[in-house]
């Protein structure tokens, strides 16, 4: 027959469907091929052996596949159904539903690393649910399309604001569901994948997350920071070993060992860049290392992160003081590029009177002091002056110093200070009196040593330019108060004398002008960036910063042109409607607290207050994550961000298609009963029964474990298959017979015995259904390899001492036998596909009394329907031989239909 | 009507104690007492009657219901006929009885054990015991009554005379029914259904080493050994000796039980024996609820402090 | 060999609290279920074994009110071919009443026997003497406490009497005679529902009592109904070991199992 | 009149689930899957074997053929009755029935005897608005063990606001076991003189104490169109809703034993075990052997009157050891035959069985 302009629909892509393609193919007639799943293969691609000759299925079948995609004449549509047929003269008019796949097809390369990536977690159907697979995957290495798809069920029920309103853009809903679902360690790397200061984020990042999470439109925000403390708590650091990373080279500098340095020369060494750190204090860490008090952030923590940056291979030299051992020319002239991050170091001044006394000092030279451990209580009566982290931060130190009574005096009200919520609360909790609207206009003393300080009522104005009232004093409303110590924490200011030879472009108040968007200042090579560009600011800011440097300088070693971040997205919160949707569907459950020492005991010396969550309370406060709430993914972007080619696209729609046909092969195949209703065999309570399928998956050497027997960690010694569960069984509705499981399950014992030597073999048996060529020796062999065969379905299955304890009557002696193993294999038997009722029901097919579809006895491949033909298991059980037979048998039939089409 | 006559109760020589209570009732009724016996070595307190009619014939002869009648007949033809014709109410006893009863047509009144002198009223048992009927003849005749064992036995009086002796020298043998022997019960294992009393020991026993102690002490205090269902459970006594509803149902003059708790099971197949003695170390124990008699205290103490007492 | 058993429907007090009403005149037994006697349900099994070993046939006889006829159809349903109700509207307490009236029934309805089968005695009264009179005044022999038929030849029979102490007799009795059946003798089948509805089949023959009362009259009466002597709970014993053991060696002389 | 349950002895393809669900196979002769066999070429039967037969029903519910061996056991026992082959206890219990319409022929004149460990009274059915009856049941109507737990119900329902009657000395044993002994016309017999009893004080909903009255009433009556329930699902029901809170604390280890005409017959798993959580301090245990695949104690089928001549170890001793091992303190179950057949050997290793209404009403 020439080239003819026939089409022909294959439904299902198993190996009924592939015989049967084929066939049609080669004779000419283009064939649309529609799969369900994401790849073809079917049932038998699951197989590891085929019966009985044990040949591999997959080295069987692949080329088959292969050949699919390959054929011209085939269109492969993969997660792709038929929605409704008419007939259409002859033929027929299918409307087909392509589902989205999330995966640009022509984009992706299959490379893999979008699932390596990815946070969720699913069973792999592939597998039987005995292996992982992600939410974006694969199915198996021989998939046919081989391209990624999106496994995504639902919308995600938040729009992830945590994300965009993270610096960083942390990943948060990503590793929330790692430690929902108890992956710590992923979690921990998925959070290190963007900063390379968990540990320090996850104790005093002031959390913008947590302020736009829409978790809190519903009840509580959740404890975003207090879980990335917890991951960071539950790994240990000190064992991971830094990516071997391909040296380029090029040499960089960074001059500030602070958040935002440290942050540039980690991503810079990630790059292959030798980087060199210099730092004028004695250690590295800058503001976290001299101005956090111990029990916020503990130095320990620090230096680890800060151990993990030099393993990676950067240079920190500490103690060179720009300006003396070195000058920023040099460093210039040795470097590539140059970052500058030297910070705000400097104590601001409160310009009044008496400020010179002896007891009035710094804050920030406090906390240094404190920090490089000196622990002199600084007075009885201390005044801190200032409402920011630092005041706190000093309040809350002299306390623990033993101070009598510690005051914060702030001009402003509590809801005006710049100091995170919960500090101020913790400050309160620990007896720290804050005078509100007041400020210190002067300071006595006697012999030098500060004795009083003289404050003024202040009341607030107009706002100001930074949008807060501005504190207006009131005249004549002056005070005294007796104090021994005036802590004063301000603010701070850049130190950039040492900068000047540059000729740094500089802006208002000492800071470095930069371009916002790279972090390149006016000079070529030369990059700034955190407090020394902004004045003083937030940890995650600096470390933005310094990310962003290093971005900008890899890309100008490279010679690429300096590209600004894509514009970061505004945090979007939930509509009305939204709210009201979620409202029903997600359970409502308050914030986990995190447990803290107590205050007592915590006023008395540095130890953490934060004590972190135990990992119960971190999966339940995690699992709290509406992302989390989906089945599928969760869009957290993590595919995006590693996909090289750009292929993902989550806004991807199903589509739906009309298209003409000739004529209709259905090989939507069979579905395999599940036994959880028996629950007298445990399957699914009792650890150890497995279904056959199963276990031919953990068999295979395509399976989860490369074809070794293992389950729970150990290699099985002793088997029983229970053979005929669901089949000739009229309670679950199936009085036929299988046809597969008696071989297939002599198949698993001889792959046991073949694996394991020393393995016991038990088969319960009814009668054993060995028909034609090769079957009935292969049962006999099976005998003979030492499968104990025992006539008698078992009663039930319960949990034994040392295993699973199968009760049966060894029906031959009418003996009670009670027989404990390792694993009980259910050969459980085969039902119609699940979809089969709609199929038959668009195209009009009658059913058989089991719901098989029902074909004309002499020509096993007619429906009822002309030009519908049907081959495989949708028609009846049938065995791999069978299947091909009768896929062959159905496409010549269509054959014989089309060209009665065409001659007529 | 001026005497009573007693048909004594013997049986392969012995002249039983439940004659006792013929006596007794005999004393009551306050007329001369003359007394029938097989002639023969029965040991007997002559002074309790005030005459011993002496048959000349075998004890089975006279033991005969269907002989009875001529023997009555020729006491009858000596003295007239007597005011009560007292029985024992025994096998024999119960049985010659009623026969005699019907023989002469004389009213009977069987298992009597009370009598009201004051109304001349007998006192029978009805329902088992649950109720009981005070009966009188009707008319003045004879009156024929058998007697509870155990019941008149305080009443009897020694007479101050042995008593006159009589005979009856031939007995007319009815043919209807002739005596072949005596059976002893086949005692391939004992029926414990049979037995008068039950020593019964249950999970309190401890251990079967103790089991061989409590069969001793059934010896000395000549009681059949039973026991509840964990002791049979555990083949420490055999099947045929457990007292229960998946065992036996027993009901012996008296049932001792020791360290039985009295499950409801067991309770059901002992709880109409005459008299329930329980021994327990627990006083909370539901047997006590059904017990007429109960001790708290250990059992391995109780029992051998009987089996001293018992031996001393 | 023609068996007629007597089977007497009694009122089942075993578990029932009794109570006398009109001052002792009357036992109210009017919320008691009523059953078949136990010791007559004996006599019927091993009538019908032995008809159904050496044929012959079974007739039960009642005498008692219409509801009698419950124990007829049980009788038949074990497989007794007839049922025979003297229906009488009294409760005859006196076994000589009660065996006159047999008498005279046999005698003028000529009901032909080999023979007569009554149970030791009856659950209610407890007499134990219909069996004996019966035989005395038809002047039959007579065995009572019987608990074994060892053979049953024409014109005698061998049987086992029970006595006391595990003692037994075996006796030699010429047929016709009249035994009394002892329980135990026996393990009675079950008579299923079903049986006994299918005996309802089976026709049972009605006879008024007035016309066999000449010369059964009673020859006693109940003066009054009295309850027994109250007993209370366990009698706990008490002292120290010797003097509970000793009071326990005590009951058991009282009780006489003990010497 | 019942339905006859067809059973289907000859579609048995002989697969052996069910004695391999037998709680009796293997330790004594009982062998159901053999029976059948026999059943269906006629063959002779020993008499004493079908009488092993708990009825716990594990083998009907697992038969793949739907034979219904259970039901074939009664049949095999209903022949045997007729033919009045029957071991003597069971037809002590049936006389027993038949006399006083409960098996251990107690007086039916204190069939409400129990109430007087009440402090308020319990009004006969009729004179209630909702005709919502309290089955008592024969064994918790007369056995001093089992007495309390009708009269703990009625507190318990008293508590949750919940009005109620109770038929009194007009209550018929429901005959759930008399069916299962093979006495079928005793069965209809009870089954009529209940049933008239409902239709005449117009009952319309009926709450049973025992899951045997439960079954029989549910699954064996007829469609009688009253609505019928155990105990532990109206007082799940009320703990669920808040009309019964439990207040006290019980804190001891509590394993809960499925009975099988709870369970695994009428699959009521969950309530028990709600109303057990509910309460404060007490430790849920489970045993490895629970709900569908719960150990049969054997009290049911008539072995509750009659125990078999086999010495082997009885599954209630089983059942105690597996609980002992759990370190559970106390059994609750849910069934007074599981309460009275447990209790024995609970006592000898030192445990507690309690009906969950006992733990209730402890905590009330």
């Amino acid at each position: 027959m020439e080239e003819s302009e026939r089409n022909v629909l294959v439904v299902g892509g198993g190996i009924g469907g592939i015989t049967a393609g084929l066939e049609l193919a080669s004779c000419g007639v283009r064939v649309t091929m529609l799969e369900e799943g994401p790849s073809i293969g079917g049932r038998m691609i699951q197989l590891d052996k085929t019966f009985p000759t044990l040949d591999c299925s997959t080295c069987t079948l692949s080329p088959k596949m292969v050949e699919v995609a390959l054929q011209p004449r085939i269109e492969l549509l993969s997660w792709a159904k038929p929605m409704a047929v008419k007939k259409k003269g002859a033929g027929f008019t299918v409307t087909i539903l392509k589902k989205a796949r999330h995966v640009d097809m022509k984009k992706c390369t299959a490379c893999g690393s979008c699932s390596e990536g990815c946070p969720v977690v699913m069973k792999s159907e592939f597998n039987m649910g005995t292996g992982p697979r992600k939410a974006i995957y694969i199915p198996f290495p021989q998939a046919i399309p081989n391209k990624a798809s999106i496994d995504k069920r639902g919308e995600r029920p938040c729009k992830a604001a945590c994300m965009d309103a993270c610096p960083i853009g942390t990943n948060v809903p990503g590793y929330l569901k790692h430690i929902s679902e108890g992956r710590f360690a992923d979690a921990y790397m998925l959070i290190r994948a963007t900063n390379p200061f968990p540990s320090v984020c996850g104790r005093v990042c002031y959390a913008p997350c947590e302020r736009v999470c829409n978790r809190g439109q519903l009840d509580e925000p959740l404890a975003i920071r207090d879980l990335k403390r917890f991951a960071v708590d539950s790994f240990d650091l000190a064992s991971l070993e830094p990516p071997q990373v391909q040296k380029t080279g090029r040499r960089t500098a960074v001059v500030g060992a602070g958040p935002a340095g440290l942050a540039c020369a980690y991503d810079l060494a990630m790059e292959g860049h030798d980087v060199t750190v210099y730092e004028a204090l004695p250690e590295p860490g800058g503001m976290l290392r001299y101005a956090i008090p111990e029990y916020r952030l503990p130095k320990e923590e620090l230096k680890k992160e800060i151990d993990h940056i030099r393993k990676l291979g950067v240079d920190i030299r500490c103690g060179v003081e720009i300006g003396k051992q070195t000058s920023i020319e040099e460093i210039k002239g040795r470097h590539e590029a140059v970052f500058v991050a030297t910070g705000a170091p400097k104590g601001l001044p409160l310009g009044v009177e008496g400020e010179a006394l002896a007891g009035v000092m710094d804050g920030i030279r406090f906390l240094r002091g404190i920090n490089d451990g000196e622990h002199a209580s600084p007075g009885r009566q201390v005044a801190v002056i200032g409402g920011g982290n630092t005041a706190v931060d000093c309040a809350r130190t002299a306390k623990r110093l033993g101070s009598e009574s510690v005051t914060l005096v702030y001009r402003r009200t509590r809801d005006e200070m710049p100091a995170a919520e919960e500090e101020v609360e913790a400050l309160l909790h620990e007896g720290v009196e804050i005078e509100m609207l007041a400020a210190p206009v002067r300071f006595h003393g006697e012999g030098g040593k500060v004795t009083k300080m003289e404050c003024i009522r202040m009341e607030l104005g107009e706002p100001d330019e930074s949008g807060r009232r501005r504190p207006v004093a009131k005249a004549g409303s002056e005070f005294t108060v007796s104090v021994d110590c005036v802590i004063c924490a301000l603010g701070q200011a850049t130190q950039t004398s040492f900068l000047d030879a540059l000729g740094l472009a500089m802006g208002k108040g000492g800071t470095i002008t930069i371009d916002p968007a790279t972090g390149a200042t006016n000079l070529e090579g030369v990059f700034a960036g955190g407090d020394v560009v902004t004045g003083p600011a937030y940890v995650v800011d600096a470390i933005a910063a310094g990310k962003r440097a290093a971005r900008s300088i890899s890309a100008s070693l490279k010679g690429e042109a300096i590209s600004g971040e894509a514009g970061r997205k505004i945090p979007q919160k939930l509509s009305d409607e939204e709210l009201a949707g979620l409202t029903g569907r997600v359970q409502k459950a308050a914030r986990t607290a995190m447990p803290e020492e107590p205050v007592d005991k915590r006023v008395t010396d540095f130890r953490e207050v934060a004590l972190g969550y135990s990992p119960e309370d971190a999966a339940a406060e995690a699992a709290r994550c509406l992302a989390g709430q989906i089945e599928g993914c969760i869009q957290c972007g993590e595919c995006e961000r590693r996909c090289e080619v750009g292929a993902i696209d989550y806004a991807m729609q199903d589509e739906i298609v009309d298209m003409d046909f000739d004529g209709i092969v259905l090989a939507p195949g069979f579905d395999l009963y599940d036994p959880t209703e028996k629950k007298e065999f445990g399957y699914g309570t009792l650890n150890g029964v497995i279904t056959g399928i199963e276990f031919e998956r953990i068999c295979s050497v395509t399976g989860p474990t490369g074809g070794d027997i293992i389950m729970n960690g150990k290699v099985p010694k002793r088997f029983y298959f229970i053979q005929c569960v669901g089949s000739r069984d009229r309670q679950s509705g199936a009085r036929f017979c299988s046809r597969v499981c008696c071989m297939y399950t002599a198949k698993h014992a001889s792959i046991v015995k073949d694996r394991i030597r020393d393995a016991e073999i038990y088969i319960s048996y009814i009668d054993v259904r060995a028909y034609g060529k090769g079957y009935e020796e292969f049962y006999k062999s099976t005998q003979e390899n030492g499968a104990v065969y025992i006539r008698g379905i078992p009663g039930e299955v319960t949990q034994g001492e040392n295993g699973l304890l199968v009760r049966v009557e060894d029906m031959l002696s009418a003996d009670i036998c009670e027989i404990e193993v390792d694993v009980v294999i259910l050969a459980t038997g085969v039902r119609p596909h699940k979809g089969i009722g709609d199929l038959c029901e668009m195209m009009s097919l009658d059913r058989d009394e089991y719901g098989f579809i029902k074909v004309n006895a002499v020509e096993p491949s007619k429906t009822n329907v002309d030009g519908i033909f049907v081959c495989g298991m949708a028609s009846g059980p049938k065995d791999v031989p069978d299947t091909v037979a009768s896929g062959g048998e159905a496409a010549s039939r269509c054959m014989e239909y089309i060209a009665k089409d065409i001659s007529s | 009507m001026s005497y009573t006559l007693i048909v004594a109760d013997v049986r392969q020589g012995v002249f039983g104690e439940a004659n006792l209570d013929s006596l007794g009732i005999a004393s009551l009724l306050g007329k001369e007492v003359y007394l029938v016996v097989p002639e023969g070595a029965y040991e007997m307190n002559e002074k309790m009657a005030d005459a011993v009619v002496k048959v000349k014939a075998a004890e089975e002869v006279f033991l005969n219901p269907l002989n009875m009648g001529n023997i009555l007949e020729q006491v009858f033809g000596a003295h007239g006929k007597p005011g009560h014709l007292v029985f024992c109410h025994s096998s024999s006893g119960a049985e010659s009885a009623a026969y005699a009863a019907g023989l002469f047509g004389f009213p009977v009144i069987t298992d009597v054990s009370g009598y009201d002198r004051e109304r001349g009223v007998f006192l029978k048992s009805y329902y088992s015991d649950k109720i009981f009927g005070e009966f009188k003849a009707a008319g003045d005749g004879p009156c024929v009554i058998t007697v509870r064992s155990g019941s008149f036995r305080e009443s009897v009086l020694e007479k101050s005379f042995t008593a006159r002796v009589e005979a009856i020298e031939n007995v007319e043998i009815a043919a209807g029914r002739t005596f072949i022997e005596y059976v002893e019960e086949e005692k391939s294992d004992i029926d414990i259904t049979k037995a008068e009393f039950l020593l019964s020991v249950g999970r309190g026993v401890g251990n079967q080493d103790e089991i061989p102690s409590y069969e001793e002490l059934a010896g000395t205090l000549k009681a059949v050994l039973s026991g509840s269902r964990p002791v049979i459970d555990k083949l420490w006594l055999p099947k045929a000796r457990q007292v229960g509803t998946s065992g036996k149902t027993v009901k012996p003059k008296v049932y001792l039980a020791m360290g039985i708790s009295g499950a409801f099971q067991h309770i059901a197949g002992m709880k109409d024996s005459d008299c329930i003695i329980a021994v327990n170390k627990d006083a909370e124990a539901p047997i006590f609820q059904y017990a007429h008699y109960g001790i708290v205290a250990d059992i391995h103490k109780v029992r051998d402090k009987l089996k001293e007492i018992a031996k001393a | 060999m023609n068996i007629l058993v007597f089977t007497k429907r009694v009122a089942a007090t075993q578990e029932e609290e009794l109570r006398i009403l009109d001052e002792g005149k009357t036992v109210d037994l009017s919320k008691v279920p009523f059953k078949v006697n136990d010791w007559d349900n004996y006599a019927i099994e091993e009538a019908v074994r032995i008809v159904e070993k050496s044929g012959g046939a079974v007739t039960a006889v009642s005498i008692g009110d219409a509801e009698s006829d419950e124990v007829l159809r049980r009788a038949i349903a074990m497989g007794a071919k007839d049922g025979l109700l003297i229906e009488t509207g009294d409760a005859l307490h006196d076994p000589a009443a009660r065996s006159g009236m047999i008498r005279n029934f046999i005698q003028k309805e000529n009901v032909p026997f080999d023979v007569i089968f009554t149970g030791v005695q009856s659950e209610d009264d407890q007499f134990g003497c219909v069996g004996g009179i019966l035989a005395a005044i038809l002047k039959l022999p007579y065995s009572s406490m019987v608990v074994g038929i060892d053979s049953v030849e024409a014109g005698h029979m061998v049987v086992r009497r029970e006595l006391e102490g595990g003692l037994q007799e075996r006796v030699k009795i010429s047929t016709p005679c009249v035994l009394s059946i002892q329980s135990g003798i026996n393990e009675p089948r079950y008579v299923s529902i079903m049986g006994i509805r299918k005996a309802s089949k089976v026709e049972r023959k009605v006879f008024k009592a007035g016309g066999y009362s000449e010369g059964a009259d009673a020859k006693i009466e109940v003066v009054k109904w009295t309850y027994p002597p109250k007993k209370g709970g366990a009698m706990m014993l008490s002292g120290e070991l010797d003097d509970m053991c000793g009071q326990l060696l005590g009951i058991l002389k009282e009780k006489g199992v003990y010497q | 009149m019942l339905e006859q349950l067809a059973t289907r002895v000859t579609t048995c393809i002989q697969c052996g689930r069910c004695t391999g669900s037998c709680p009796e196979s293997g330790k004594t002769p009982f062998n159901v899957r053999m029976l059948v066999r026999k059943k269906q070429f006629r063959s002779v039967i020993d008499e004493a074997v079908p009488w092993y037969c708990t009825s716990c029903g594990a083998c009907t519910i697992r038969c793949p053929r739907d034979v219904k061996p259970s039901e074939v056991i009664i049949e095999l026992r209903s022949k045997m009755v007729e033919d009045g082959d029957i071991p003597v206890a069971l037809q002590k219990a049936l006389e027993n029935t038949f006399v006083q319409k409960n098996p251990w022929g107690k007086s039916r004149n204190k069939r409400a005897a129990w109430m007087e460990k009440l402090d308020f009274e319990i009004p006969h059915v009729s004179e209630t608005e909702s005709k919502r009856l309290l089955f008592v049941c024969c064994i918790q109507a007369y056995d001093p063990r089992c007495m309390v737990i009708p009269a703990n119900v009625a507190k318990i329902l008293k508590a949750g606001g919940m009005e109620f009657g109770i038929l009194g000395e007009e209550e018929a044993c429901c005959g759930n076991e008399i069916r299962r002994i093979g006495e079928s016309g005793l069965f209809e017999e009870l089954q009529e003189e209940n049933l008239a009893a409902f239709k005449e004080h117009g009952v319309k909903e009926i709450v049973t104490l025992s899951p045997h009255c439960m079954n029989v009433l549910k699954k064996e009556y007829g469609d009688t169109g009253i609505k019928i329930s155990h105990y532990t699902e109206i007082v799940a029901e009320m703990i669920a809703n808040g009309a019964i809170t439990p207040r006290g604390s019980y804190g001891k280890k509590v394993i809960y034993h499925d009975p099988c005409f709870l369970g695994k017959q009428n699959g009521i798993f969950d309530e028990p075990r709600a109303i057990l959580t509910s309460v404060k301090d007490l430790e849920l245990l489970e045993f490895s052997r629970s709900r569908e695949v719960s150990l049969c104690c054997e009290g049911g089928g008539g072995r509750m009157f009659f125990e078999v001549e086999a010495t082997y170890q009885r599954n209630a001793e089983v059942r105690i050891l597996d609980a002992a091992e759990k370190e559970a303190e106390v059994i609750a179950t849910a069934c007074p035959f599981c309460v009275m057949t447990l209790e024995d050997p609970a006592t000898e290793k030192g445990l507690v069985v309690r009906e969950i209404s006992e733990i209730l009403t402890e905590v009330l």
